[in-house]
């Protein structure tokens, strides 16, 4: 079987691929496009830590396959920080201590960045039941929770108008 | 190296030529259980048919007061759609209770009906309020009502060649209210141990004049379990009334003993997920529309 | 909070500032185990046994080495015959024949999982197909999963060359029981027959993971010179490289482990199962070669923390002064010995003062994955006994379960269950904290009840190697051997600023290689701080003194006229009095002065002492679901010092979160086939975010005397009282006994209506 | 010097010996000739303590020690 040529715009670029009919974007993300922030930690959409957005939704990477991206605009935690001035919800996460090993946090970076797009002013409870796709093993979830409460605080702060 | 091929047809015509062509073909929506069972070897189709790219296939329509959602709409899409959510608030709440935020960005309700899964959480909510699937297939269209379209677990009563392209629910009915409730260990990322599904009408006394109430993973497939719409209709949902409703949907359950849960809980869930199902329908249904 | 008592104020310690590889974490840069690739490198794919239990007739791998783009096939049969040696490398001891069965079956299977043949191929695409063209032929043996089955008469023996250690005489024929450890004084009978009130009841635990969210993964490279590296995440790449050497009988220093960076461990990467058969694949290949485990891979084959069955027995005065604790129980130990019975019965009961007690702890083979150390390994199963018999004593006593603890609680100087006296802890200065918490007292809500139990666990030293260098700038490298699996890297920094009294941002801190630092216990044991610490601040000290003497050579002075202030060296007396000279000023001409400065301490670390904690847990259960909601939740711990509070707090949390989990829905469920029916995180319910309330962490500090700054081991106390916190909040708000975990909704509610 | 359990019924047979040993690696020989296999697993499984307290340094002069424990080491996670 030959492989599939696909044309996605990923992180603002466009880019194109090749990819076997059944590889997941997770798997092109990571081996083909060497963008390895992106983690698997199940391969079956239970822990989140693949978690990327397509068209503007957040989803897991692992359960989509790799020519469903054809035309479709990928961000990826790569593309989350502009250049080198992190997103107040990575500095959040750096400030809180919000991350032990690190390894869910790029996941989790871009379901709480997808949250704040839309609500910038969550309760815990919504940041709890947003983010329930996104497993993490280390903290807890009490400091990662802390930090989008605060960054979405910063980010209510940086809209309002002087 | 994958034998399987990814096919994008653009029409409704072309995705059952190309189900059609291959009896292990299978439709691809959202994917979240496909792609799962893919990976792990339990599923290895010869053909993916990829329905997104058919026009019509993502989005709710309305029909007059009814709806027509699109096979490929995922969960999340129903619930920015004001007038669902106003009509049908347990058919979407039900919706999005499967998996996580990023699952139900991805996942569709006529995956979950496809996939014949017991436990599906959006099944006994569309039963209950009397949804039907819209099927394409060789012979053109046809309809089906949701609860026979699961035929066992896993199997679906659709003919080869067949898919579902979208899920219709009919007007909210005056007085009407429906409600999904199901158990779960977690407060999230689950699989129900039981759902309940329930959807009724109340006059303007408050007393119930029909109800649908479905029941998820007590026996091999949702089922409609009508003893208990009956024990509603005529009562004002007081304690005997709701006692035989817990009573009916037990007395149907014929659940199975596995990682998930045992024959007695699943049993006893049934009787108490209904009853609170019930309720919250009824309150659905007195509130001003 | 308390005030250290002996030191001095810090300027750095217990400071909260960004962790040096924090940037990398949050952008995904940072490279994980599974992130690594090499060029050239090929994938590697394992086949699993699906029997539990089978003896290996065949394999024929011909087909599978016939497919185009395979490059290599490796069995166990390819691994070197070792003499059974028993190994301290990681957590626990083991066997090297057994290390080097787990990673590949020699000839047999003891789990459905176990590992039998592995391929690497150009493509996970051909890897995973070769292994279906690999045929083995299975005689199928009987098998047994239970503890208790595993110890009948007529049970399925899985080894014949295990005979039960430490009874006497030596048993004549092999049983399924490893080890046996029983420790304790005086007449447990007399004083249960005296006393007023009395507890005797059963407890039960199923096996549980750590369940770490990056799986395993490594890349081996085995050069046709016998030299390799090997680049992956571990706790501890000494480990891996000592462990890996072994099972191929290499030369250790003929493999260099590179450590990527860890995405949690808990105790269950302080092992190998990867790295030897990902070194095979490379010989037989000749070029680098990846091997990762899927989810399911990693619950079928790596090690949970054992389950159990536990019995116990208290007994107290009428006033609550314990007379006598009996604790006997069987821990699963899975396909190989090693289950942490030992820990288990120094974990019981020692943070009690009672006179008679008997401990008894036996390790049980069965026809499961080999038991790991996970996070305070085998102190949580016995802990959530005891504490759960303690708060049964406390209501048939009639006394607060908080006062009984504080009446009984060890403290320096009363005797361990070993009988050795416990050194400067802290569990009474926990007590009192959590009696004085304003949770202690919160009005609870209809349906809610509050629990309360404690725990210690006893931490550990041992040997660590760190460089500190300076540059020619004046920055300081702090190279550790200790994988950073939680914040170290920060706080390895903060002790070197410390002593060096220089900024922090001044100091960076790394991971360093098996070549370019020495041996290094693993990052486990809460020893990384204690340890690796200890080496740090020797080191520094040691750059300091150099500086100093540099100062002093380079000014023509005394070393007695110079001494070390605010970062610099001053010249206190003669000619240069009142100079100062900074460290970028004496790197800076290193050249001429003698050459670069930079320190090494090696070091094994004594003098750790064991933390103590105290949860309070409030719940509110359904009475009609059973549903268990943890609505508040406060963890006191004797910390120490705490070096960076943020990551001691995120280890008291996540600790806390691991326990809760385990208390409510985490347990291996097996089918009647002797397999593993929920091997991925649908169905092994951790918990979720919205699962959880925010975890209050309360900082005891109790200073460590042996440690320069104070520090105590903090990353394992916390998971150790949760289960009975919860179970005992369960209780309060239902009065019902679970004594069965997990406490998950169905169980709750057969306990609530036993009628059924 | 006091033999804690397990190592008690696995080498000695009894949990007290009377031995005079200038360091714990003169020890670990001692108990070893005692008990064959003995020093073999001392140092993945042993922990020695000399006067109450856990000793790691088998170099320590134990001239002036009153007692030594052998423990079962305790891993961690």
């Amino acid at each position: 079987m030959s492989k599939i040529h696909v044309s996605t715009t990923l992180n603002g670029d466009a880019a194109e691929f090749l990819c076997e009919p059944t590889s997941s974007l997770l798997d092109v993300l990571r081996d083909t496009m060497g963008l390895t922030g992106s983690k698997e930690g199940c391969g079956s959409g239970d822990c989140g830590a693949c978690t990327v957005m397509l068209d503007g939704e957040m989803v897991c990477s692992c359960l989509v396959l790799a020519p469903e991206a054809e035309g479709r605009t990928i961000a990826t935690i790569e593309g989350v920080a502009e250049g080198s001035v992190l997103h107040p919800v990575q500095q959040k996460f750096l400030e809180h201590a919000a991350l032990q090993c690190g390894f869910c946090t790029p996941g989790f970076i871009v379901a709480a960045k997808a949250l704040l797009d839309r609500n910038p002013n969550p309760t815990e409870t919504e940041v709890r039941y947003w983010l329930a796709g996104n497993l993490c093993r280390c903290t807890g979830y009490d400091k990662i929770v802390r930090a989008v409460l605060d960054a979405a605080a910063d980010l209510r702060q940086e809209r309002t108008p002087a | 190296m994958s034998s399987t091929v990814y096919h994008a047809p653009g029409t409704v015509e072309d995705a059952v030529a190309l189900l059609s062509a291959d009896p292990t073909a299978r439709p691809l929506g959202g994917g979240t259980d496909l792609i799962v069972q893919m990976r792990s070897g339990r599923l290895s189709p010869g053909a993916i048919v990829d329905l997104k790219r058919i026009e019509g296939m993502s989005g709710v329509r309305r029909l007059g007061d009814a709806f027509a959602i699109g096979a490929a709409t995922p969960c999340t899409a129903l619930k920015a759609d004001a007038a669902l959510v106003a009509a049908w608030p347990g058919v979407v709440e039900a919706a999005n209770l499967i998996g996580s935020v990023q699952v139900r960005n991805r996942a569709t309700m006529a995956g979950n009906v496809c996939n014949a899964s017991p436990a599906a959480d959006s099944v006994p909510a569309l039963v209950a309020a009397g949804a039907v699937c819209v099927i394409a297939g060789p012979q053109g269209l046809r309809e089906m009502p949701v609860e026979a379209v699961p035929a066992a677990p896993g199997k679906t009563a659709l003919a080869p060649g067949e898919f579902v392209v979208e899920i219709r629910l009919p007007p909210k009915p005056a007085g009407g209210g429906d409600a999904y409730l199901r158990s779960i260990p977690r407060t999230e990322m689950d699989i129900a141990v039981v759902g309940a599904g329930v959807s009724l009408v109340l006059d303007g006394e408050g007393t119930c004049t029909s109800a649908r109430v479905a029941m998820g993973a007590v026996g091999p497939t949702v089922v409609l379990v009508e003893e208990a719409g009956a024990a509603l209709v005529g009562t004002r949902l007081e304690d005997d009334a709701l006692a035989a409703l817990s009573q009916a949907v037990q007395a149907a359950s014929n659940p199975i003993d596995d990682k998930r849960g045992s024959v007695s809980y699943r049993k006893a869930m049934a009787g108490v997920l209904a009853r609170r199902a019930a309720l919250i329908a009824a309150r659905r249904a007195g509130e001003k529309a | 909070m308390n005030a250290p008592e002996t030191m001095k104020p810090f300027r750095h310690v217990g400071t909260r500032p960004v962790r040096p590889d924090g940037v990398d974490k949050v952008t995904g840069r940072a490279l994980y185990g599974p992130d690594f690739k090499a060029p050239g490198m090929l994938w590697g794919a394992i086949l699993r046994s699906p029997h539990p239990h089978a003896r290996i007739v065949s394999i024929d791998t011909k087909k599978a080495e016939a497919l185009p783009g395979v490059k290599a096939v490796a069995t166990g049969r390819d691994f070197p015959t070792l003499e059974s040696l028993v190994m301290h490398v990681g957590e626990g001891a083991s066997d090297i024949v057994d290390v080097s069965h787990n990673c590949l079956a020699f000839d047999k299977v003891l789990y459905e999982g176990h590992a039998v043949a592995a391929v690497a191929a150009v493509s996970p695409e051909i890897a995973r197909e070769a292994l279906g063209l690999i045929a083995v032929e299975y005689e199928e043996l009987p098998f047994v999963l239970g503890v208790e089955e595993a110890l009948a008469e007529g049970a399925p023996v899985l080894h014949d060359t295990v005979f039960t250690k430490g009874v006497e005489p030596r048993p004549d024929k092999p049983s399924n029981a490893a080890m046996r450890v029983e420790m304790g004084g005086g007449d447990v009978e007399a004083a249960l027959a005296s006393a007023a009130a009395t507890v005797c009841e059963r407890y039960a635990l199923e096996p549980v993971h750590q369940g770490y969210i990056e799986p395993h993964a490594c890349v081996a490279s085995w050069n046709g010179d016998g030299q390799a590296q090997i680049w992956c995440s571990s706790q501890g790449h000494f480990a891996v490289r000592a462990l890996t050497a072994s099972v191929l009988a290499i030369p250790q220093a003929d493999i260099r482990v590179m450590p990527l960076e860890i995405g949690g461990g808990f105790g269950g990467k302080t092992t190998i199962y990867l790295e030897p058969v990902a070194m095979m694949l490379s010989k037989k290949s000749g070029r680098p070669v990846r091997l990762a485990m899927t989810r399911e891979e990693v619950f079928r084959a790596s090690g949970p923390a054992p389950g159990a069955v536990i019995d116990v027995r208290l007994g107290a005065d009428a006033e609550g002064t314990l007379v006598a604790a009996e604790v006997e129980f069987l821990y699963h130990s899975g396909a190989y010995a090693g289950s942490d019975a030992g820990s288990g019965v120094a974990s019981a009961i020692g943070h009690y003062r009672i006179a008679n007690t008997r401990v008894v702890g036996t390790e049980v083979l069965c026809n499961r994955p080999a038991a790991k150390a996970y996070r305070a390994p085998g102190a949580p199963q016995v802990n959530f006994a005891v504490e759960s018999a303690m708060d049964e004593l406390a209501r048939k006593l009639g006394i607060d379960p908080l006062d009984l603890r504080l009446k009984n609680a060890a403290a320096q100087g009363d005797p361990q269950t070993s009988g050795l006296p416990w050194g400067r802890i802290g569990y009474v200065e926990c007590l009192e904290a959590a009696k004085a918490h304003p949770h202690w007292s919160a009005q609870l809500g209809p349906n809610q009840g509050r629990g309360v139990a404690g725990g210690y666990w006893g931490n550990y030293g041992g040997p660590s190697t760190v460089n500190v260098s300076v540059a020619e700038d004046g920055t300081i490298t702090v190279a550790t051997g200790s994988p950073d699996i939680g914040g170290s890297r920060a706080s390895m920094a903060i002790m070197a600023a410390e002593v060096l009294d220089v900024p922090y941002e001044q100091v960076r801190s790394v991971v360093a290689d098996t070549a370019s630092i020495g041996v290094s216990m693993v990052t486990g044991g809460s020893r990384t701080t204690f340890a690796t610490g200890m080496a740090v601040v020797q080191a520094a000290e040691e750059v300091k003194r150099l500086l100093c003497e540099r100062a002093a050579r380079m000014w023509g002075v005394e070393a007695g006229q110079v001494e070390w202030r605010s970062g610099a060296v001053v010249c206190t007396d003669g000619a240069k009095q009142g100079q100062a000279m900074t460290a970028a000023a004496i790197a800076g001409n290193s050249l001429h002065s003698g050459g670069p400065v930079a320190a090494v301490a090696a070091l094994s670390a004594k003098g750790w002492l064991p933390g103590f904690g105290v949860h309070i847990c409030d719940t509110e259960v359904d009475p009609e679901t059973g549903h268990v909601k943890i609505v508040r939740y406060t963890a006191v711990q004797d910390v120490g010092t705490a070096i960076h509070p943020d990551y001691v707090e995120g280890q008291i949390q996540g600790g806390a979160a691991q326990g809760i989990g385990w208390a409510l829905n985490e347990a291996y469920i097996y089918g009647a086939d002797g397999r593993l029916d929920n091997a991925g995180f649908l169905d092994y319910r951790m918990p979720v975010a919205s699962d959880l309330p925010m975890i209050e962490a309360v900082m005891v500090e109790v200073p460590n005397p042996a440690h320069p700054y104070g520090v105590k081991g903090v990353g394992e106390v916390p998971i150790v009282p949760p289960l009975a916190a919860v179970a005992n909040a369960i209780h309060a708000a239902t009065g019902q006994r679970l004594r069965d975990l997990p406490m998950a909704p169905d169980k709750v509610y057969a306990a609530l209506h036993p009628e059924g | 010097m006091v033999v804690m359990p397990p190592f008690d019924k696995e080498f000695f047979g009894t949990d007290r010996l009377d031995l005079a040993p200038h360091n714990l690696f003169d020890l670990t020989e001692k108990l070893d000739a005692l008990a064959p296999g003995f020093a073999a697993i001392a140092r993945p499984r042993v922990h020695y303590a000399v006067d109450g307290e856990l000793e790691t340094d088998w170099t320590r002069d134990l001239s002036q020690a009153r007692e030594v424990i052998v423990l079962p080491r305790v891993g961690g996670g």
